[in-house]
């Protein structure tokens, strides 16, 4: 029947659709690896290729938890402060006889303490998410400053460095925690039931709230994912520094995560979007970082060149989707 | 081994004390070598972010990396890692725990000069107000020496010293007008860097405050002209020699890549403390030289 | 009434609701019983939908009254709990999370599952025949925000399927459904009913009213009216009782006295998209109302959106007077005098943070605007309150939301728009849906004041009797052609062959 | 009749409740002052409120073209970098001899061209805002810098500084700007054409495309607008400082500029809000700063306290409104 044929013919495209989606910038990125390599002669070595996978760690568990919650429709501008502070309170901890490997675990919880807090002025108060984390902001800022009197806490000994330095079969540890959290978001956001729930709720939030879904609870997991993972990453960074600054550590890296995220291709409105996504977001935006200093690019022109390049690529991607999508 | 590519990586790059560093470190490497490659980078006072430029740094290939930390104790890693690489790691302006050879301005000493300056013009008697900045150490080795200056005269009390003027001119204006309406009278200010002591004294011209006068440290272009211009509030500065200071360090750390390790990998320069007086007689940072 | 038990499954007593200063119901008592079809009719406003969305815990009463399910006190605080006692909702507003599949959106918060894992397969295989029930085509792993409106609908209703539910509420579910769909509907609840299934049904259709009910509840300004049996069931009791008065002739086709031959004002020439509309062409005359009839997704809606240069069009023409356009956005097809009424107003349609007065202003304060482009708000005034009037708007006064309106005067707000513009010709997608039997009369009249002024119109209805009752003819579509086309006398059974693509053939 | 009885008493609500809603956070700004006044004994003198004044200014601006862009649902993080390029044009301009009042239009003229650049981006291109104007906060930022060349460029005569420390009949300048700027932007909001389809844009961006609506020339407007004032900022900027450097200057001024909007009531979707809030929403920041100096509290504890209180300001807000608000 004509019918079942254009209906195949639909489904095909939806596939070819969502496979175009779910592939996202990963185009761009190979680009970028490729064309630094021919200008620079050393972007694709694999001291190198290991260093990128470094320092696109820590934004990439940020950005990570930032997709839980733009994926609900949020955001989350504290992760930099929550980072700063756990940061500092791994390498205090870790400064206890003993007890420092406990500065990891410490880290966690003080980031998801700090994530539970947002979620549960946004979930039950009602409170727009941009405020409530501009406030938590600011206020985590200055808890982690005063954790420190001000100064930078260090630790030359700290027991959980292999973190941060070390290597498991010639891979960073950072990047296999990076690659770990991608691998449990994306479990928990396409294999769990509450992974659909907050896909729910970016969709469509009254429509989540009347089919018996605890709008207040997806919320508050959200937010205390962000922190959590905010968290983490503060660990991550004492683990790389060997120290914390409350003041300096995590200052505009949410512009980062967030950029990752959307870069992704997932939508700022809620409801759409992929983790995988976020990881290519995340790794293009230290390629750029890497690869313009390989190429000797200077300062400046690093600016003007990395801003050009997140537009373009956005541009790009559109323009590969379109004719695919409707409005 | 030769010299020929080399990374700076400074705290904050729009600064004018920066682009003189980095300045004098090109101009003494192209005497060193004209086809040398200078790659500089600003790490916009995050440690996170100078680490990654220290490791892009080591996967570029250069020779030396000199070094402006972001924060004095926590680089010491970087500085092992580089070195691990093969990397001669020379730090100018604020120390870094390990590094080949540090060139730096006595911190201490220029906060102690701007405060005697103080307590002598003040005949060891008045409030003084210090605005403070981020806390890195340059900073409060300048906030400590001005302390100590002060501090030996019973009779200088400090009204403030905990307000943060962000070392910007925008801060420093901010600060003040707040701090001008907390206090009726205020016989001396200083401001850990020049652009907060411009910012300072814009305040206390826009609300006609003129009982007291500013001490600043650095000895910046524009703290040049308002010094010259004879009434500015502005009556002296530590200076820095960014240029030369650098420069040095630069020097130092060709050194040590050719296998000559300095005798005193440590450097302090002393400030100059420029006044009204002497200004004429000062070469500034943009100086051709 | 098929069984009647000792004790009702259902009583609501005494339920009252405000909103802020409005009281939306005040002391309604409603009492269903097992097995029963109950129907709940009022005027746009009346309450019905608040009185369901207590039932389902999405608001929750003033207090005071009470509800009893099986003749026990319940406390229905929010939608989970409702759930838990067996009552599903068919929403009046989807309630659909458009980024999901059909399949996730019918299950939600519901999802079939082992230890908090998602379990697709089970989901699909519940699904299938659920969806087969109600003669569904489409995969149900595609995207709802892929449907056309009347295929949402579909799967809305196929959500309250799959809980096993003893009270099925269904707040207007056929709005946007077609005869065909909504005999497959009708089917699906003589069985529930035939299971004691209690259903409440929600629908300003009185032919449904009919066919269906065993009893019918009538609201009125939040108050309860009374309850007729199926045996006392009459048109005019039902109207006066909702309305408080009597509606004389329904549809209006007066203008056709004055139907001559015309010359065509809008002629669409082989318009197509290559996706969803192939091959269109048709004219319509001065002062003739053309109908377009077709199952759900059959791409009417989509046809009149490449007409209106709202969606990009690949192939064809439109031309008004003889005049060819280059339509390539809504505003070209507005400055060339074409109007487009959306299906779906609260989406598409109306600003519903704004006022009534910009609501109806909107698309001609530009041309009404002093110099500078300064508002004047004079003749905005003038032009809303002038609306009001014409179209017998129901509201307190302009400077209201429309949000605040009820449905059908949302409705003649959004029509009012369209008609300050001053159309040749004009498109109305699915002009009552949702809209009580006395809106829906003023509309006809307002269509029918339209034709006899000469403007050419187009009226796409998924509700055949009302395409019988206005159209002068109707185009049938199906699978994203005309199939043809029936003129007068226009005969139920030939436009729905042609609507099914039984008889004749696909053009 | 009842009917109409009622619809009498909703009416009287709902202006009750518009009265309320455009009030806004006047209370807690009232309260805010009258709390450090009392604290502080200083802070209600014509001195310090004119300080306050001159504080909130530049952030009032910069706010006033933000509200048009979160009006329509959109954001513009690029107002930091634009105001920094602009104000070193002014500088540069201003160091011409005797042409140097022309810096204040070319700073002007500078930020509307960027602005223009952002909003044809995304009105034609159809790129998410919040990625176009994240890619010209990163390159407007090089570009600034660039102008410079990396310096800071001072003029200590510069021939219009009277804009920032002038006052006219004892208002200071910068405070007559942006009460002007707030004029005019109210005027355009609330009384033009334009004004209604920025809100309909913002409330539902489809149906004013099926209304006829150019949305794109919308689109182009309030992000040109939103460079215009950030141009007009940076104008200010360099009249107060006397100077610019292109890195330094509005760094992360486009939080300031986005917490004033919406704590000014203003919705981050779009459609709803008013320029007063946005008004009243930096004034609210302005004086938080400025009270916490006075009051001498140490800088750490000022951030904590900030955060905080940006937090319950927008909670005592929402419950305020309870009960009147719809959904
Ligand atoms: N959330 C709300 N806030 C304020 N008023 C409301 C709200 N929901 C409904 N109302 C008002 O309550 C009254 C009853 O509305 P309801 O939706 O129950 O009517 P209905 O009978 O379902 O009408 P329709 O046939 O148009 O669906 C109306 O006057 C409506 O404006
Ligand atoms: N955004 C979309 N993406 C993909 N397919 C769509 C989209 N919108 C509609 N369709 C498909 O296009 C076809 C025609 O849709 P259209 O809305 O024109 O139907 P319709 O005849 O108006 O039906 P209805 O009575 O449901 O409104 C349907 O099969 C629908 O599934
Ligand atoms: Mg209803
Ligand atoms: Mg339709």
């Amino acid at each position: 029947m004509a019918a079942s044929e254009t209906e195949q013919a639909r489904m095909d495209k939806l596939k070819l659709r969502s496979t175009l989606t779910a592939l996202g910038m990963l185009p761009v990125l190979i680009l970028l690896a490729i064309g630094f390599h021919l200008l620079s002669g050393r972007f694709l070595s694999v001291n190198n290729l290991s260093i990128v996978m470094q320092q696109a760690s820590i934004n990439t568990v940020l950005a990570a938890g930032m997709t839980f919650v733009i994926l609900t429709g949020g955001i989350d501008l504290s992760v930099g402060s929550i980072l700063a502070a756990s940061a500092m309170i791994a390498v205090i901890v870790s400064l206890v006889p003993d007890l420092g490997m406990l500065g990891v675990p410490a880290a966690i919880l003080a980031g998801l303490a700090c994530g539970f807090l947002n979620g549960a002025i946004i979930a039950w108060l009602k409170l727009p998410p941009f405020i409530v984390t501009l406030g938590s902001l600011t206020a985590i800022r200055g808890v982690a400053r005063l954790l420190g009197n001000d100064t930078t806490v260090f630790n030359a000994d700290l027991p959980f460095d292999f973190i941060g330095n070390g290597t498991l079969f010639g891979v960073p540890w950072l990047a296999i925690i990076a690659i770990a959290t991608i691998l449990v978001s994306w479990f928990i956001l396409k294999r769990t039931v509450l992974g659909t729930w907050i896909y729910a709720v970016g969709g469509n939030s009254e429509a989540a709230r009347l089919t018996g879904i605890k709008v207040p609870l997806v919320l508050l997991f959200v937010y205390s994912m962000s922190g959590l993972l905010s968290g983490l990453g503060g660990a991550m960074s004492a683990a790389r520094l060997y120290a914390a600054n409350g003041l300096q550590l995590g200052q505009a890296y949410e512009l980062d995560a967030i950029a990752a995220v959307i870069l992704g291709g997932t939508s700022f409105v809620g409801g759409v979007g992929s983790i995988w996504g976020t990881l290519i977001g995340a790794l293009i935006i230290a390629v750029l970082s890497n690869g313009l200093i390989l190429v000797g690019v200077s300062d400046i022109w690093q600016y003007i060149i990395k801003g050009l390049v997140i537009i373009v690529a956005v541009g790009l991607d559109r323009y590969r989707l379109q004719g695919l999508s409707r409005t | 081994k030769d010299l020929n590519k080399i990374g700076i990586s400074v705290g904050l790059l729009g600064n004018p004390f920066f682009v003189a560093t980095i300045k004098g470190i090109e101009d003494r490497a192209k005497e060193i070598n004209p086809n040398v490659e200078v790659i500089s980078v600003s790490a916009d006072y995050d440690l996170n972010k100078q680490v990654s430029q220290v490791d892009s740094f080591i996967a570029a290939g250069v020779d030396i990396i000199m070094l402006n930390a972001v924060d004095a104790k926590a680089i010491a890693p970087a500085v092992k890692k580089a070195q691990a690489a093969g990397v001669v790691v020379a730090a100018f302006d604020v120390s870094a725990p390990g590094a080949d050879v540090t060139v730096m301005t006595n911190n201490v000493k220029a906060g102690e000069e701007a405060c005697n300056y103080i307590a002598e013009k003040l005949g060891n008697k008045g409030d003084v107000v210090i605005i403070n900045g981020p806390a890195s150490s340059s900073i409060l080795e300048r906030v400590q020496g001005c302390k100590e200056a002060l501090g030996k005269h019973a009779d200088i009390k400090i009204l403030s010293d905990d307000q943060n003027g962000q070392g910007s001119r925008d801060g420093g204006l901010a600060v003040m007008q707040g701090l001008l309406t907390r206090f009726d009278k205020i016989d001396a200010v200083f401001a850990i860097n020049d652009p907060t002591a411009i910012g300072a004294e814009l305040a206390a011209k826009q609300l006609n405050r003129n009982e007291f006068f500013f001490t600043a440290v650095d000895g910046a272009p524009d703290i040049e002209k308002s010094l010259a211009s004879g009434n500015s509030m502005i009556k002296a500065s530590a200076s820095q020699d960014p240029y030369v200071m650098a420069g040095q360090a630069l020097q130092l750390g060709v050194e040590v890549l050719k296998g000559n390790k300095p005798a005193e990998p440590v450097v302090l320069l002393d400030p100059q403390l420029i006044t009204a007086e002497n200004v004429k007689d000062y070469k500034g940072w943009t100086a051709a030289r | 009434m098929t069984q009647q038990a000792a004790t009702p499954l259902l009583e609501m007593r005494d339920i009252s609701k405000t909103f802020g200063a409005s009281k939306a119901l005040s002391h309604v008592s409603l009492t269903v019983h097992a097995g029963e079809v109950h129907a709940l009719m009022g005027e746009n406003g009346a309450g019905k939908s608040t009185l369901m969305k207590i039932l389902s815990g999405a608001y929750t009463a003033d207090p005071g009254g009470s509800v009893l399910i099986d003749g026990e006190p319940v406390t229905l605080g929010d939608p989970l709990k409702a759930k838990a006692y067996g009552i599903a909702v068919i929403y009046q507003e989807l309630s659909l999370a458009p980024n999901l599949t059909v399949a996730q959106n019918m299950f939600l918060g519901n999802e079939p599952s082992r230890f908090g894992l998602a379990d697709r397969a089970e989901m699909r295989r519940r699904a299938e025949p659920i969806l087969k029930q109600l003669g569904i085509s489409f995969d149900s792993a595609r995207r709802v925000a892929e449907l056309s409106l009347g295929e949402r609908q579909m799967v809305e209703i196929a959500r309250a399927l799959t809980t096993n539910a003893r009270i099925i509420v269904m707040d207007e579910p056929t709005t946007s459904l077609t005869t065909r769909e909504t005999d497959r509907l009708f089917d699906v609840i003589a069985r529930l009913k035939a299971d004691g299934i209690a259903i409440i049904y929600i629908s300003h259709r009185m032919e449904e009213i009919y066919q269906l009910s065993d009893r019918v509840s009538v609201l009125r300004d939040g108050a309860y009216v009374g309850t007729l049996d199926r045996d006392g069931l009459s048109a005019s009791k039902l109207v006066s009782m909702m309305v408080g008065r009597d509606l004389s002739s329904f549809y209006k086709k007066e203008h056709r006295q004055v139907e001559g031959e015309r010359a065509a004002v809008l002629s669409v020439n082989n318009i197509g998209d290559g996706k969803r509309v192939h091959d269109c062409s048709f004219d319509v005359r001065a002062g003739e109302v053309l109908g377009i009839a077709g199952l759900v997704g059959s791409g009417r809606t989509e046809l009149a959106r490449l007409v209106y240069g709202a969606d990009r069009r690949t192939t064809g023409s439109v031309s008004l007077n003889g005049r060819t356009l280059t339509i390539a956005s809504p505003s070209d097809a507005l400055d060339a005098g074409i109007a487009y009424l959306t299906e779906d107003r609260k989406a598409l349609g109306l600003f519903l943070d704004m006022s009534i007065s910009d609501n109806i202003n909107i698309g001609v304060i530009a041309e009404d605007a002093k110099v500078g482009g300064a508002l004047n708000f004079a003749k905005a005034r003038e032009r809303a309150s002038g609306a009001v009037k014409a179209l017998a708007i129901r509201t307190a006064g302009t400077q209201i939301n429309v949000g605040a309106l009820s449905g059908g005067n949302q409705q003649k707000a959004l029509l009012a728009r369209l008609l300050e513009t001053r159309p040749k010709a004009i498109i109305l997608d699915e002009p009552t849906r949702g809209v009580d039997v006395g809106a829906k009369s003023e509309i006809y009249r307002i269509i029918d004041d339209l034709a006899q002024n000469g403007i050419a119109i187009i009226v796409i209805s998924s509700d055949l009797p009302e395409i019988l009752g206005i159209a002068d003819r109707v185009l049938v579509m199906r699978e994203g052609h005309i199939a043809g086309e029936v003129t007068q006398p226009i005969d139920q059974e030939a436009v729905m062959a042609l609507a099914t693509g039984t008889a004749g053939a696909a053009a």
